[in-house]
């Protein structure tokens, strides 16, 4: 199975942070993004390379910890493809596929 | 059966008939409320409206707990209180107040934090618990001992414009190892979030009515266990500034491995009674990080 | 400025500071809020909660209109009132309770039935209207005299284990004729429903949390409102027991020959002010159905 | 423009009723069902005749009126069509693809 790419090999994408995380993007909330359809070894772009391409490309602030940790996102995080828990959808082996939304949301304790 | 006697339906009716009319209550569901129990852990932004609504609605019993005193800082959004509580107790305000909305329910006073070691001997006298606390590491006990103790937990948190809210163990787990059973916190977040990567409400601060619809989505979703308790578990955040400010998420996975509500379970009654489970050390990612 | 004295600053950030701290509010939206006036229209199930909320929020000035007394089957949804009220005037019983809550604002009591004459007057004072009423004629009477007054309208709906919510006449119409002024209640709902399609709270029951969260999301609706003007409208339906409650909707269509808010309106100030439309005669189709 | 029909023909819709709408069809929130992709004149079917349908193929309830007036829906209920009003989509005149969702609402006066 291949990730569904377009024509230029890119795929497109919709990121979205919430519950804190957007404040490591810009403080903004919704991000349309490009990234390669295929990751650094040649094989079809996962949620772990797209993880990998938005704390090296996207994210602006210098804590990366606030994002990820042991190569993959932090605990308390929350990652949604489609508005379904990722770990529904095979977690990190998750194939990209053109026009996802992938929505990240740190989770709360307050009360 | 001192139930149906005219005298009692219609003294029922007076007061709950706008509710008994719909037909997802009527007589028999106000009954089950009148004889259910719901624990109310935490009596702050979340469980002040929570328990107004659920006094309202003629629960049994109604459990309140809470070891803080109120503060002015509180008063934007714990609806319980008012200027003049300010350095009272909650659980005894919370009390009085309440009481005054239903004098006709029963209300217990538990004045104090609750603890991992006296959860589930508590949880044991009620049929739905709602987590309504502020802090990472009574989300994990609280789930743990609910797992424990077979009950439904209602789990709600806030901070800022947004809330987040989940049924969580819902069918309980561990009554007959089937595939229905609802995830408890543990799946969903096996790890904790590290102390660094937390704000509390002191810090961020929270909207009063973005705490209040959480806490009242709570005390609707106890009503509907307690009612219809074969309903389906859901999700969902709010985020009181965004262009859709509700949305539902699938979470709806139990892990298989998960220490708490699985097969292969680690954490016990014994365990958390025992009160050698050190949560705040667990959250706090220092030492022995995953004993748990 | 009086505002920026820091003795000023500081007695803010003790009573709202949880607010203020976040960059949606901060203090300019605390003063702005200070400075607020907020009117509720109805307090019933909605208008209760919302007035509670904002109260506590801190705006200038809450303004409370309804004409009834405290009824016994009001009291599993109303949550100003308790046991004691039954019998007293709802809008004297509110102010004494929210004067509790928070002493700090001003408050203005209006203790009677709104009329389609008096709305226009009324609203003027105000900057942000909360239709919290229960009958389908002043649904249409309040949407009118928003539009007439150019104010946006909170409004919402509950009916047994449902609610709507609707952000209306925002931006408020006829003030510059461009195409970003948001609908009003006519735009979505030209025609009225007949009384016999509609089913009260009295036949049809309401349960309390449902009526509740409604009310508010309304609260916050008008803190966004003050706070961030130009936000979008946006529509919500909320189903208690259903899979997924929280459905968000599009509604967001001008009506280009509404009556009330487009060019070719025919719906007056000095119309509304004399009286001479007869709103339950348009809902209900009869005539001295009561007099407006 | 034809309406998006299957291979037989059908058009397979998704109808929802509520806000006390679900009362006059056998009180059911919803339905899925299959109806002729053209209507009566062989036109393509729309809006109306999905309402004309409802009324005489799925509606057990006797009282008419309390779903249409006037060969439309009555006042006071709104029709989204995948969530957005259908006075947006062209109302009545809508033609219906597969797999579209109707909703149909009472609207409420309750508070
Ligand atoms: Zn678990
Ligand atoms: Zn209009």
């Amino acid at each position: 199975m291949s990730t569904q790419s377009n024509e230029a090999g890119m795929v497109l994408l919709e990121v979205e942070f919430t519950g804190g995380l957007e404040l490591l993007f810009s403080n903004q909330r919704k991000h349309k993004i490009s990234l390669p359809g295929s990751d650094e070894k040649g094989q079809p772009a996962t949620a772990a390379f797209l993880v990998r391409y938005l704390c090296e490309n996207l994210m602006k602030d210098t804590r990366k910890e606030m994002f990820v940790m042991d190569g993959t996102v932090r605990p308390g995080i929350l990652v949604l493809i489609n508005d379904a828990d990722w770990e529904l959808e095979g977690g990190d082996l998750y194939e990209l596929k053109e026009n996802d939304n992938f929505f990240f949301i740190s989770t709360l304790h307050g009360g | 059966d001192q139930d149906s006697r005219p005298s009692y339906r219609q003294s029922k009716y007076q007061k709950y008939g706008r509710q008994m009319c719909m037909p997802e209550i009527g007589f028999d569901g106000q009954i089950k409320l009148t004889k259910s129990k719901v624990l109310i852990v935490g009596l702050g932004g979340l469980g002040c409206p929570a328990a107004g609504y659920l006094a309202r609605a003629g629960v049994g019993t109604l459990g309140l707990v809470d070891g803080d005193t109120v503060e002015t800082s509180n008063l934007h959004r714990q609806t319980l209180y008012l200027e003049e509580d300010v350095g009272q107790s909650k659980v005894l305000t919370a009390y009085g107040r309440l009481r005054q909305m239903n004098s006709r329910i029963h209300y217990e006073r538990y004045d104090y934090r609750l603890t991992p070691e006296k959860a589930p001997k508590l949880f044991d006298q009620y049929d739905v618990i709602l987590d309504c606390t502020d802090r990472q590491s009574s989300r994990y006990f609280i789930s743990d001992a609910a797992v424990v103790t077979r009950k439904p937990l209602v789990h709600a948190s806030a901070l800022g414009t947004m809330g987040q809210f989940m049924v969580l163990n819902n069918p309980p787990s561990l009554i007959d190892g089937n595939a229905h059973q609802g995830p408890c916190y543990r799946c969903i977040f096996p790890k904790p979030m590290r102390p660094e990567n937390s704000r509390s409400c002191a810090e961020a601060g929270v909207l009063g009515p973005v705490v209040g619809v959480m806490g009242i989505v709570m005390a609707m979703e106890a009503i509907k266990l307690i009612t219809q308790p074969n309903s389906t578990p859901w999700y969902m955040i709010y985020n009181a500034y965004s262009k859709e400010p509700f949305k539902m998420l699938n979470l709806n996975r139990k892990n298989q491995n998960c220490v708490a509500c699985s097969e292969k379970c680690t954490i016990t009654r014994e365990l958390l009674e025992s009160g050698s489970l050190d949560y705040d050390e667990f959250c706090g990612g220092r030492i022995n990080y995953d004993v748990l």
